[in-house]
């Protein structure tokens, strides 16, 4: 790292850069990340926030600006989101993301679950009303940013499918399999596309119910 | 124009009672620059407000002013003030709007008793090009294509106008959005300069502003700037008023120096909003 | 550097085109026979056992099958016919495009070669990564192969002849002014490339080699000067005969192409009103000194 | 990440089209030879025609390639506004009607009416382009107001030129009748109109502004630009340039930004094209007007 430009408080560790501000030379030792851009052989920081320098395992020096904010996101290709059913019926899911990975959304983001992306197996024998029910809790995997209505959605994976779902009587149902899930007080079985959750994930899910 | 029922509306007739000061209002429809500039200048080149031809008025920054929105700045150059709300990135709601890269939303509005005449509540044809201008500056600075699909509001209230409001309203929805970690190319800092024949005067005030006027002998303008400093760049340019080439290029020295000057202090205010911000959360974080 | 003329000074651009009257010219609503025994083609109705126009046209008979044809219409597909289209929405499966027709054209997902050769099974990823192939803005030529009850066109590009289109120049005319012929594409004598779209647009660009056509692959280089004048000239001989109502094919639009460098215009000359008109002058006469 | 910004944008200047992006490099390349084989500062052919709408106290249709504007100037009398006594005005109003443009329907066309209506008024407003104290009749009392009236027959690209060129040549045309102020009894004056129906005065529009837009494209900038060389710029500026070379008006278009130097430049362009504009424009109309009373072609081709 050779220039900085007005960084006037270098003694208190951090860096804090600002939109258009130089942070160094784009050289192959350092790969601009999270929160950079390239312009004119330099990178430049694009936000207002502290400046973290990170070796990465080949011996890259990875520079990344983070705001104290929570991160600008929008629901990209490739992520995994947190959504809520709003609409089912035999061809596909509407849904609201909540959420996108670890980072909850001011405002959701309207997106669909068609048929043929709920399961990766027999996928001619999926039956959408016995998959989700709206008000149900999924994870699931962003497959493109779709047409102009909706962010295209897939739970095509073994983690991916309901977590959380209320039985007609109003509790929070236990997972019984990958098909069904069951009401702890009534004891009636229903039949979701369930999601294998690790541990972790749940408790994580747990702390977001409770923000929200 | 549609009328909003639920709002009391003035009767038609009424007119601001500041028109019927006895002023010589005859002599300055048609006076000549060289009075002109005497009436905003005195021989020592020191304007009313006791400034020089090339000072600015003193700038005042704060960011936060608004708990609820994304990101919020509030701009004060002598008694121009004004407030932007920045909220987003949220979905486009209506479908003929789709476009694959993100979008800006910005709205300009004067508080209806922001200037010497009552402004009405409904945006006027001045606000909405005043609108459309930020918008076209802001999105040159804007990383748009790290949010598709949604668009980003940028919302600015001029809470009391004294001259150069779309200067202030550049710099303020620039700070705002930096704040609300909106990616950004570089941040936009807004200058304006008022052209009388032989002088330049940076950073008008209302009364010194280029009004429209007959018969003026020699040029007479305004312009003003939005100019991202880091990357050298233009992102709004309005100039109304008579010039020559040879002029403008003066006049746009002289604004985009000044808006080098502005660029630290506008950091420095970012940089403490970082800083209080990285305060806060190392308090939560003791208080868990 | 601009040129201001007055309305009155503008020659009109109709004395140009043929002005032997076409025979049979009919209006909404007027009778064609009387007969019985015909068959109702497009353009008529049938109304109290009598044939009726229901557009302004020509009447064109074939066997017992009458119709008229239109003056003006929007692009009217038929099998086989070369057309060139502009996506406009990459949706599930299958792209849309803008062929000048009634209805959004379509072009399957399972009518275009993907680049690995015929024999490649399309996976689901294709269906996810169709906009690496064709995005929105992106020009194809293609050819009718098939039309859907709506009238809807569906197109394939399974040839290596078809395929998106790279630098270039797209003009729009009249369907009605490209004349079909055995074959479409053109490398003129003057250094470009011409596709004359059955669906009136024609697409003029620097010379094709046929071992690069057809694939997904845009060349954004920079096309040398010589073949950018070429290209200007020809797609404003284009507009220029064109806005005289003369039909376009190869041998006309280089009749015309050859007349405004035998006359001395410039490439930009050719868009003034009386340049025009000129061009298409001398191209009809070159068609009847041939004729004797 | 290290895409230029200028790339990622798309036009907001008007009826967008689509261009794929090789279309759009063939156009970037153009090495002061454009698709139609203009050089940079070449306008296509300028069709004019003044005084079709005999209602109109001015009117003209000006064609430039495929943007067609329809201009029509109604002469009223009306009080002046308070903070101006002494002088009358000029009322913009363009309309941009479904006809031109499919999506000009409903409330479509209205941001881009807005934008050039409110930029006329600002080219329009200092002294050195129309004389506003000819058009008063009597100091605060009463004034002639000219009602622009611009209809967007078509749309073509380059609507800015397109309505100042014709909206110039529609003032040019206009004829304000003559009026007398008598008075009588020394209390109340009363307005006297001439008898004489061809006793009219008419606007020195000799320093009137015509509109130079130029668009950026790559390191170049050019005039009167298509539609496709709309979509493929992300910048200009319009700018206003009276009859004397003087600039007027300024605007940034587009959503790019600029480099200072090539604005400079862009402005100096402007003026020295605006002038030649102005003054083609200017010996057209004399000509047209010298020749008297010929055949006006109308709208029937």
């Amino acid at each position: 790292m050779t220039s900085y430009e007005n960084s006037t408080n270098t003694e208190s560790k951090c860096i804090i850069s600002t939109p258009g501000q130089r942070l160094c030379l784009a050289e192959d030792k350092y790969i601009g990340g999270v929160g950079t851009y390239t312009r004119q052989g330099y990178i430049m920081s694009c936000l207002a926030g502290i400046v973290k320098i990170t070796a990465q395992p080949d011996k890259r020096i990875l520079v990344e600006v983070r705001s104290g904010k929570e991160q600008t996101v929008v629901p990209s290709a490739g992520d995994i989101v947190t959504a809520r059913i709003t609409q089912v019926n035999p061809r596909w899911a509407r849904c609201a993301i909540l959420c996108v990975k670890e980072m909850v959304l001011a405002e959701p983001f309207r997106g669909q679950l068609r048929k043929e992306d709920v399961r990766a197996t027999e996928k001619d024998r999926v039956e959408m009303y016995k998959c989700f029910r709206p008000n149900d809790i999924i994870l699931a995997r962003v497959l493109s940013l779709g047409d102009a209505h909706s962010y295209v959605l897939s739970t095509a994976e073994n983690e991916l499918g309901v977590v959380i779902a209320y039985s007609e009587e109003g509790t929070p149902m236990v997972p019984v399999g990958w098909q069904e899930m069951q009401c702890p007080k009534t004891y009636v079985k229903e039949m979701r596309k369930v999601a294998k959750v690790s541990p972790e994930i749940i408790s994580n899910e747990n702390n977001k119910e409770a923000a929200n | 124009m549609p009328v909003d029922s639920r709002r009391l509306q003035g009767p038609e007739s009424a007119f601001s009672y500041t028109l019927l000061e006895k002023k010589d209002a005859n002599a300055e429809e048609s006076i000549l620059s060289a009075d002109l500039q005497k009436m905003l200048i005195d021989s020592n080149h020191v304007r009313k407000d006791k400034r020089k031809p090339t000072d600015a008025r003193p700038l005042f920054l704060r960011t936060g002013i608004i708990s609820q929105a994304k990101g919020s700045a509030y701009i004060e150059q002598g008694n121009t003030k004004l407030v932007c709300g920045v909220y987003g990135p949220r979905e486009v709601q209506k479908k003929s709007d789709f476009r694959l890269n993100g979008q800006l939303f910005c709205e300009f509005k004067f508080a209806p008793f922001s200037c010497q005449k009552r402004r009405s509540h409904q945006q006027d044809n001045e606000e909405l090009v005043l609108s459309g201008l930020l918008r076209e500056a802001l999105e040159a600075a804007v990383c748009l294509h790290h949010f598709p699909k949604a668009q980003v509001e940028v919302n600015i209230m001029v809470i009391e106008n004294d001259g150069s409001p779309l200067a202030a309203a550049l710099t303020c929805a620039s700070l705002a959005l930096a704040s609300a970690s909106i990616p950004m190319y570089d941040l936009v800092i807004g200058a304006a300069v008022r052209q009388l024949p032989k002088l330049l005067l940076l950073d008008p005030t209302k009364d010194e502003e280029w009004q429209p006027k007959l018969n003026h002998d020699e040029n007479n303008s305004n312009l003003t700037v939005g100019f991202m400093p880091s990357m050298q760049q233009i992102c709004a340019y309005v100039h109304e008023g008579v010039s020559n080439p040879e002029e403008l290029e003066q006049m746009l020295k002289i604004v985009t120096e000044y808006c080098l000057k502005v660029q630290p202090v506008v950091q420095l205010c970012l940089k403490e909003t970082v800083e209080k911000m990285l305060a806060s959360e190392g308090e939560n974080n003791d208080a868990e | 550097m601009v040129d201001i003329r007055l309305a009155s000074e503008v020659p009109l651009f109709d004395i140009v085109a043929d002005s032997t009257e076409p025979k049979h010219l009919v209006t909404p609503g007027s009778l064609i026979t009387k007969e019985t025994g015909f068959m109702r083609g497009h353009g008529t109705y049938m109304q109290d056992d009598c044939l009726y126009a229901s557009v302004a046209g020509v009447v064109e008979r074939v066997n017992q099958l009458i119709s008229v044809r239109p003056l003006k219409s929007r692009y009217h597909g038929e099998i086989g016919d070369v057309v060139i289209g502009r996506i406009t929405e990459v949706s599930q499966k299958r792209w849309k495009l803008d062929t000048n027709a009634r209805l959004d054209s379509v072009l399957l997902l399972q009518s275009v070669n993907l680049p690995g050769g015929e024999l490649r099974r399309r996976s689901a990823e294709d269906e996810l990564s169709m906009r690496q192939y064709l995005k929105e803005g992106d020009l194809v030529s293609a050819e009718v192969q098939n039309i859907f009850n709506d009238g809807a066109l569906s197109l394939h590009t399974r040839s290596m002849k078809y395929g998106k289109l790279s630098q270039g120049c797209l003009v729009k005319v009249s369907p009605s002014l490209i004349r079909r012929q055995k074959t479409h594409f053109h490398n003129l004598p003057c250094g470009a490339s011409i596709i004359m779209g059955n669906n009136g647009f024609v697409w003029i660009c620097p010379t094709l080699h046929e071992d690069v056509a057809g694939g997904f692959v845009q060349n954004l280089e920079t096309v040398p000067h010589a073949d950018r004048q070429a290209i200007s000239r020809l797609r404003n001989c284009v507009t220029a005969l064109a806005q005289c109502k003369m039909m376009l094919y190869d041998t006309s639009i280089m009749h015309a192409y050859d007349a405004s460098i035998n006359a001395g215009f410039e490439i930009k000359d050719l868009l003034l009103p009386d340049k025009i008109t000129e061009i298409a002058l001398m191209v009809r006469k070159q068609f009847e000194m041939e004729k004797e | 990440m290290s895409i230029a910004p200028q790339l990622l944008r798309g036009p907001s200047l008007m009826a967008e089209i689509l261009l794929s992006e090789a279309e759009k490099a063939f156009i970037h390349h153009g090495d002061d030879l454009r698709c139609d084989g203009r050089t940079r500062l070449d306008y296509r052919p300028i069709i004019l025609e003044t005084g079709l709408v005999s209602n109109a106290s001015g009117s003209s249709r000006l064609r430039l390639a495929n943007s067609d504007v329809l201009v029509g100037v109604k002469v009223e009398l009306a009080s002046p506004l308070s903070e101006k006594p002494l002088e009358g005005r000029l009322e913009f109003f363009v309309d941009c009607s479904a006809n031109a443009t499919p999506e000009f329907e409903g409330r479509g066309g209205e941001d881009l009416a807005n934008e050039i209506c409110r930029f006329l008024q600002m080219s329009y407003m200092s002294g050195d382009t129309i004389n506003l104290s000819e058009l008063s009749v009597l100091a605060g009392q009463q004034c002639w107001v000219l009602y622009v009236d611009i209809l967007i027959l078509e749309c073509g690209g380059n609507l800015y030129d397109t309505v100042s060129l014709a909206v110039k040549s529609a003032l040019y045309t206009t004829q304000i009748p003559s009026i007398k102020v008598a008075t009588m009894d020394g209390d109340q004056p009363e307005l006297e109109l001439s008898e004489d129906p061809y006793d009219t005065k008419r606007l020195n529009t000799q320093n009137v502004p015509c509109l130079v837009t130029l668009m950026k494209i790559g390191n170049h900038y050019l005039v009167d630009p298509t539609p496709e060389e709309e979509c493929c710029s992300s910048s200009g500026v319009v700018v206003a340039v009276s009859g004397s070379k003087k600039i007027t008006a300024v605007r940034k278009i587009g959503s790019g930004s600029l480099h200072p130097e090539s604005l400079v430049s862009m402005l100096k362009t402007a003026s020295e094209v605006g002038a030649v504009v102005n003054k083609i424009l200017m010996k057209k109309l004399l000509e047209e007007e010298t020749a008297g009373k010929t055949q006006k072609v109308g709208f029937m081709r």
